[in-house]
């Protein structure tokens, strides 16, 4: 009887613009980049290059998850690319002290040097959450903030230069590695968006994150603790900056402050927003944003084996970002009106 | 309305009363840079001398005219994040364009015009870039700058394959940097002439009033007839525009086309922005608070220019600082009721 | 021994005593005691900004009281959170919503109370109690729908719902019916009947005496923050309430209106809208009289009205303005040719809330030259011409230099019509004009329309509360499922001919 | 300690270089105020001009201040850094310009106040400044062409591409330039592309891993030092042993990388050296003595062979050596 009541409104148009605006077409687009690519240079499908996207979208979508749920909760992330450079600089230099004092402790040296360079990460988050949650500061700025200053205690602890004296078979055995065919980089990068997939979908934390980017008043009024998730959100963030520097540092061999910068930090977010992750906070999901780090980096790659001249190729890409999103606007916008 | 968004609302500027000691807090960002000089004076006598004040004046001069185009896009909550990577572009094409009119044998009134027309001819391209993409095809604004941003940058490197564009005829720099009104330095004479321009128009025309009612609210403004898309475009061509001027003074004052002379400016000036009090929520700051801005930043880095503190200390105190301004901002702004 | 049996009542549900609330510059409650008793429902009533929100506020944890006592059962509460108010059984219903757009029903309801195994959600049994709930109070509710999906009027049921999940000892309800049409509102009544059977309490806001008469069992006005007189119900008279609520008194009736229906203003054709809502409507609107459109929610008709205004999308059809054929339509272009719009929703499309009074008065005549001169702003001629308007709307406080954000709902509501006195309309179209305004508000608007069509203006009112259509109207017509069902006039226009249109297909279903 | 001196160098004061022997006068007559201005002190290459700079600093007994603008995308900065340097009245400024055109203005000022500017390290348009050091990085780019020539064997095809540094910095288009100079020599060596990215290893580490696909003939890296340490990796991740990777400026990671045997060749300007030159040429024209105004330091190819031979002092600051801000004079 109450179905009777069901308004003339056609359920169809609610449907689709659902699918719209929850998938985009943005595997389509990945999809017909990937074809057309394979069509035109078979070095684009050679397995070789494809091991290295994969890597190289693996440590992308790994900042760009942490960045997707800090902008899912209405915030914003600029440090993660100064944090990619001071996990980098203090997992390689933990372990070079480690390595000078427990020398061929191998597992001992690892495990204190991840470890001292994720809790770098993890101090950074809760600065950054500290001062939006408690201090009601505004994400960007705040993160403006320690982006500066993240950057400065890297550049402080090393000057610059790179650091070595990483045990061997943290670069051999965990950096270039590969199991099944995968870089760990990859298997790395799967664990972690299966595990903030599952959050987001079920877990209290993933709930409370859409709740508080959707609306943060009504959250409160529901009894939700804002500040915590918050918090938690910039812990997130910061710790997968540091997890990629981590990994850059075993690939690459040494602890470097350049790695990460403004680049990683722009990147990130681009592929948070390309994904259809909303920067009004309450909308996103975090394999639309793996996906997305796919197609830019392979976007970026495409344009290097396409020989395109270096300093045309940001023309490229600037163009094709702008009209991968402003396509997926104007379908959504012509399917809402079904 | 809710209670929250009552709470929300009542924090905006209520001028209808004028609490006890609302004053001094309305003043706090100005007194902590007096406060900032006095200390940085304290350590070296050498931060208060005349000529560091002119000093200071003019490198704030550049910072403040970048921090004013980005509030009036900020304005109606965007930004543009490829405001240093305009700079360049203009600075490049500007420099070409009198180059070549130089070697093409005109005189100095052509060539000068020449690359002042090429310079803003750039910077409102991708102004209408911006705002034909945001406003007409609805990308979010970090999406559309940051195209365009790759898209200067592309463009700059290639018209000047990498290199600084030499050939700025004297009498530019001359007039854009070496130039003075009343004794005046250029630099500072045009950003102030350019500000009270635009605090003009911020507050008493139409466009300006515009602008404060869509950054507030988009789509009351939308259903209450104002032309939100035009106003929009209009809005990023101005910002652009601005970057084209500064990044004209600044070729003037380098002497030459920089390809990477923007580099660092996008963030730059939105930092100078923020921190004066422009609200990133759109519909509050202007020009007032992009001047108290710059000033703020570029005093704290003279200042410890003057004062010897090491490059990297540097960084992370201007980082503390950013947040430290905005967090007084906020006080402010709560206290204010 | 003298042993009398006093009937003495149970002890209350919630007691509040000397609660007071500061806002900066306002007493938002001043020295306040209300008693709500197990199975009463207790109306709270007061013209828009006395404090009825703010109580309510404090009686749900939202911010603390700065002063007074909290009883709630035997206990007295200190530090009430949203949290704490909801595991106790206060369970509250805001007059803004709070539910987050980009979740379901169903994660919305259970928002701050999910049922979970650890910390991982347990989907499966929320979905099930939710639904278990939604069929229990008989709303049309898709549990898996997305909140921004829904129109308000579906909204406000997921917001009922999601209050009554859970062990509830004392509902809040603040003006819950603002956008539910008579249907959804009779459901809510049941359902109230309901609970107060089942020796729950309910604090009930609203503006509408009839409701206020239905419901309630004591009613306690508030003026200004200050609690005025708590009586019962039944020894009560309207004008007695509203005497109280402003301190003076006030014809409650409709305004009569001298309608002169002359040439046709509004004419629209065979219109379809994009997204469907509206289908095939044929319709007209007369300069001289109210043209009323009623209709269950979601049946199209604040959708009509916002197509000839232009903002909604229109597939087929004629729209005509005056004779004139009206092709694109779109806000700035209807205003020009002297259509004005007042949107239900006025947080969301009517006011820049930070923004002052007399900006966001003079939003929709920036155009003009009295306004403005080649793009500059004449603003002492804007502050004089706004300053006269305001004050001949009578706004509380009489300062147009004010956010509106700081205004109440009534004031807000003036703000909006002061539009329509800035530049020369003829055709006004109002989609809920006394959503959330209070009662004296409400006569103020219904008498500015009434001088609106008295001189001559072709006016369009698009309301859920029928006895304000009915009264206002001339002509009524009653949208069902997207099209026209009926068009009343005169002595057709009853109540029972309304309702009849509503559910014709439903009852023909019924029979079938 | 060995003292530096006498460096050789070559004197190309008069428009043509000779070469000549440097050496810096035993002390200030007064503890001079100094500023000097670098781009960044972000690799092991600036860090050894400025160890080269606080040495004789110290050893000159001057005060010495130094300011770094974070990276080459802050002209800006770096002319604000200038004028805050104006402001504190130093006797006189030592420059490693972000863009030598950039600063042209800032010198004009400089002489018109009377303050003494040199140049170190980075280019300069011709006579902008009284006195200078640098190397021309066209020329250097030249060095490791000719380095890498001189290593192939005759009749060897090289299919080289290259990764010059950011495009738009200036100095990573001269290297390129130069080095394509010099290649063009040899018909059996290609340039099979050139790709412009930001000097970081994980940057530069992506360019290579594609123009290992996009150019499967590829079989010499030219690069910046960052390139040719992401080189290493990649190159044996993908097996190709037999590519050869030059890089056209040193740190500490090439000689490393060279001990090894995991790059060819890098080249050397001696930015220790430089340092040092550009304190005493600054305290010559302060104290108005002779000064050479153009030296530039000779730049080598380092290999294999010559490693050994290497004056490392010159080359590299000490692991040990944390970098000063600023020196006080006794
Ligand atoms: N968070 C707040 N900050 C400042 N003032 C507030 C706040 N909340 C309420 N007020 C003020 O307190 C007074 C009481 O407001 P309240 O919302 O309780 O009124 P109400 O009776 O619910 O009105 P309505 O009928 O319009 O809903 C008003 O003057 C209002 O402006
Ligand atoms: N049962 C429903 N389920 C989902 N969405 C609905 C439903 N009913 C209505 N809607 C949405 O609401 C829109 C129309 O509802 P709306 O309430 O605005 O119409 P209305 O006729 O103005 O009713 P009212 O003025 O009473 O709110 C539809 O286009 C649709 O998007
Ligand atoms: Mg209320
Ligand atoms: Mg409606």
């Amino acid at each position: 009887m109450n179905t009777a009541l069901v308004t003339a409104n056609p359920q169809g148009a609610i449907g689709l613009r659902s699918i719209a605006g929850r998938v985009g077409f943005l595997p389509a687009l990945l999809v017909l980049l990937v074809a057309g690519m394979s069509a035109v240079d078979p070095q684009f499908y050679g397995i070789i290059n494809i091991l290295n996207i994969l890597r190289n979208a693996s440590l992308l979508a790994i900042v760009a998850c942490g960045q997707a749920l800090v902008i899912i909760a209405g915030g914003f992330d600029l440090s993660v690319g100064a944090v990619v450079a001071l996990a980098s600089v203090v997992t390689a230099k933990t372990m070079a002290a480690a390595a000078t004092a427990f020398p061929g402790n191998n597992a001992l040296i690892i495990a204190s040097g991840m470890a001292a360079g994720l809790g770098s990460g993890a101090v950074v988050g809760l600065v950054n959450g500290f001062c939006v949650a408690k201090l009601k500061v505004s994400g960007f700025v705040v993160t403006l903030g320690t982006m500066s200053a993240t950057a400065g205690v890297g550049l402080m602890i090393t000057n610059g230069i790179p650091v070595y004296g990483m045990p061997d078979i943290f670069v051999k055995g965990f950096g270039r590695a590969q199991a099944l065919g995968l870089p760990t980089a990859v298997h790395v990068a799967l664990v972690i968006i299966i595990v903030m997939v599952f959050a987001q979908r079920r877990t209290l934390f993933g709930r409370y994150v859409y709740a508080i980017g959707g609306n943060v008043d009504a959250a409160i009024v529901s009894g939700v603790s804002i500040q915590r998730h918050v918090v938690g959100t910039y812990v997130v963030s910061s710790m997968l900056a540091a997890l990629t520097g981590i990994l850059l540092t075993a690939q690459v061999g040494s602890g470097q402050a350049s790695f990460g910068g403004d680049r990683m930090m722009l990147q990130s977010i681009a592929a948070a927003v390309i994904g259809g992750v909303s920067l009004r906070g309450g909308v996103g999901r975090i394999e639309i944003v793996a996906i997305s780090a796919l197609f830019l980096t392979i976007l970026g790659n495409a344009l290097n084996l396409l020989h395109v001249d270096s300093r045309l190729q940001p023309v490229f890409l600037g163009v094709i970002m702008v009209a991968a999103v402003a396509l997926d606007e104007l379908s959504r916008r012509s399917k809402a009106r079904v | 309305m809710s209670d929250l968004e009552l709470s929300v609302a009542a924090k905006n500027a209520d001028r209808s009363k004028l609490a006890p000691g609302r004053w001094l807090w309305s003043a706090a960002l100005p007194v902590a840079l007096v406060a900032l000089l006095l200390g940085f004076a304290a350590v070296d006598r050498g931060v208060l001398s005349p000529a560091n004040l002119l000093n200071i004046a003019q490198q704030a001069s550049y910072l403040a005219l970048f921090a004013m185009a980005q509030t009036v896009v900020i304005l109606t909550r965007g930004f543009d994040l490829a405001l240093g990577p305009t700079v360049s572009m203009v600075s490049v094409g500007t420099a070409l364009a009198m180059a070549g009119a130089t070697a093409s044998g005109h005189g100095t009134g052509s060539v000068l015009l020449a690359g002042l027309a090429a310079g803003f001819l750039l910077g409102i391209a991708c102004g209408l870039f911006n705002g034909v993409v945001i406003a007409l095809l609805g990308v979010n604004p970090f999406v559309a700058t940051l195209g365009s941003y790759n898209i200067a940058i592309g463009v700059a490197t290639t018209l000047s394959s990498g290199r600084p564009v030499q050939g700025v005829p004297a009498p530019f720099s001359q007039i854009f940097y070496g130039g003075s009104v009343f004794g005046i330095p250029a630099a500072i004479a045009i950003t102030v002439g350019v500000g009270a321009v635009l605090h003009w128009t911020l507050t008493r025309t139409v466009f300006g009033r515009s602008l404060y009612l869509i950054g507030t609210n988009p789509r009351a403004a939308a259903v209450a007839g104002l032309p939100v898309k035009r106003i929009l475009i209009a809005t990023y061509v101005l910002c652009s525009g601005l970057a084209a001027l500064g990044a004209i003074m600044m070729t003037a004052r380098t002497g030459s086309g920089e390809p990477n002379l923007g580099g660092a400016l996008s963030l730059q000036a939105i930092a100078g922005a923020v921190v004066g009090g422009t609200s990133l929520a759109g519909g509050r700051g202007g020009v007032g608070t992009a001047v108290l801005g710059a000033l703020f930043i570029t005093i704290l880095s003279n200042g410890m220019n003057l004062t010897r503190i090491d490059g990297y200390v540097q960084m992370v105190v201007l980082g503390a600082i950013v947040i430290v301004g905005v967090l007084l901002d906020r006080l402010r702004l709560e206290r204010r009721q | 021994m003298d042993v009398e049996i006093d009937p003495k009542p149970a002890e209350p549900l919630l007691r509040l005593r000397g609660i007071s609330k500061r806002f900066t510059g306002v007493r938002a409650l001043d020295r306040v005691d209300l008693d709500v008793r197990a199975g009463e429902l207790h109306v709270l009533f007061g013209e828009n900004g006395a404090g009825k929100s703010t109580l309510i506020n404090v009686v749900s944890g939202t911010f603390p009281p700065d002063e007074g006592t909290f009883h709630f059962g035997d206990e007295e509460i200190h530090h009430l959170t949203p949290q704490r108010a909801r595991t106790i059984g206060i369970s509250p219903v805001f007059q803004e919503f709070s539910l987050i757009p980009s979740l379901t029903v169903e994660e919305n309801l259970f928002l701050g109370r999910e049922v979970t195994h650890g910390s991982v959600l347990r989907s499966r049994e929320m979905r099930k109690r939710a639904r278990a709930l939604i069929d229990e109070l008989g709303f049309d509710l898709d549990p898996a729908q997305r909140i921004d999906d829904l129109s308000r009027a579906h909204q406000q049921m997921a917001e009922i719902a999601k209050a009554l999940l859970g062990r509830v000892r004392l509902l809040i309800l603040d003006e819950p019916t603002a956008s539910l049409t008579e249907r959804e509102t009779g459901r809510l009544f049941e359902l109230i009947a309901r609970l107060k059977s089942q020796n729950v309490g309910l604090i009930y806001v609203s503006h509408r005496m009839r409701e206020i008469r239905a419901l309630a069992d004591r009613v306690t006005v508030l003026r200004d923050g200050r609690h005025i007189q708590t009586l019962d119900a039944a020894g009560s008279t309207d004008g007695e309430l509203v005497e109280l609520m402003t301190g003076r008194r006030i014809d409650l009736l409709f305004p009569t209106i001298a309608h002169r229906p002359d040439k046709v203003m509004v004419d629209i054709e065979n219109l379809t809208l994009a997204d469907g809502s509206v289908q095939e409507v044929n319709f007209h609107a007369r300069a001289g009289e109210i043209t009323g459109i009623a209709g269950l929610v979601g049946c199209g008709k604040s959708e009509l009205i916002r197509a000839v205004y232009g903002i909604e999308p229109t597939a087929s059809g004629v729209i005509r303005i005056d004779g004139l054929p009206y092709e694109f339509p779109a806000p700035r272009q209807s205003l020009k040719r002297g259509i004005a719009y007042f949107p239900a929703n006025r947080v969301a499309e009517g006011l820049a809330l930070s923004r002052p009074i007399r900006e966001n008065a003079s939003m929709t005549v920036l155009d003009l030259p009295a306004f403005a001169r080649y793009g500059v702003l004449r603003q002492a001629a804007e502050r004089i011409t706004i300053a006269d308007i305001m004050e001949r709307l009578q706004l509380r406080p009489p300062n147009i230099e004010r956010s509106v954000g700081a205004l109440s709902g009534g004031n807000r509501q003036k703000v909006m019509l002061a539009r329509a006195l800035t530049r020369e309309l003829t055709v006004f179209l109002f989609d809920e004009p006394s959503v959330g305004i209070d009662v004296g508000a409400k006569l103020e608007v219904y008498q500015f329309m009434k001088r609106l069509v008295e001189a001559g203006a072709a006016v369009i009112v698009v309301s859920s509360e029928l006895p304000e259509v009915l009264a206002l109207s001339n002509r009524l017509y009653v949208m069902h499922h997207g099209r026209i069902a009926a068009e009343l006039k005169g002595a057709e226009k009853t109540e029972q001919n309304v309702l009849s249109s509503f559910f014709r297909d439903h009852l023909a279903a019924e029979v079938a | 300690e060995t003292p530096w001196f006498p460096m050789k160098v070559y004197d190309a004061s008069s428009g043509t270089p000779k070469p000549a022997e440097y050496t810096p006068l035993p002390k200030a007559e007064k503890p001079y105020r100094l500023c000097v201005l670098f781009p960044h002190m972000k690799d092991s290459f600036w860090v050894a001009v400025a160890y080269g700079i606080v040495k004789q600093a110290e050893a000159m007994n001057v005060n010495m201040n130094l300011y770094e603008a974070g990276g080459y995308e802050n002209l800006p900065k770096q002319l604000s850094q200038f004028d805050d340097c104006m402001a504190s009245g130093p006797d006189a400024i030592i420059v490693g310009a972000i863009s030598g055109a950039g600063l042209s203005k800032k010198f004009e000022e400089a002489k018109a106040k009377g303050v003494p500017v040199v140049g170190v390290t980075n280019p300069l348009p011709p006579n902008a400044l009284p006195a200078a050091n640098y190397v021309d990085f066209v020329a250097m780019g030249e060095v490791t062409g000719a380095g890498l020539l001189a290593q192939t064997k005759p009749g060897d095809k090289l299919n080289i591409v290259t990764f010059p540094g950011p495009a738009g910095s200036g100095w990573a288009e001269s290297f390129n330039e130069g080095f394509k100079k010099a290649v063009a020599k040899n018909p059996n060596a290609k340039i099979l592309a050139e790709k412009f990215g930001d000097s970081g290893v994980a940057v530069q580490l992506q360019l290579i891993q594609d123009a290992l696909q996009a150019y499967p003939g590829m079989n010499v890296i030219w690069g910046t030092a960052p390139t040719a340490e992401a080189a290493i990796g990649a190159v044996a991740e993908a097996g190709r042993s037999d590519l050869k990777i030059v890089s056209s400026y040193e740190n500490q990671a090439m000689l490393d990388a060279l001990n090894r045997g995991d790059i060819l060749a890098f080249a050397t300007q001696y930015p220790v050296g430089e340092g040092a030159v550009a304190i005493d040429q600054a305290v010559r024209l302060i104290e108005k003595k002779p000064v050479m105004s153009l030296v530039q330091p000779i730049a080598a190819v380092i290999d294999k062979t010559t490693v050994p031979k290497l004056q490392m002092d010159l080359v590299l600051a000490p692991a040990s050596w944390t970098p000063v801000y600023s020196v006080k004079a006794k």
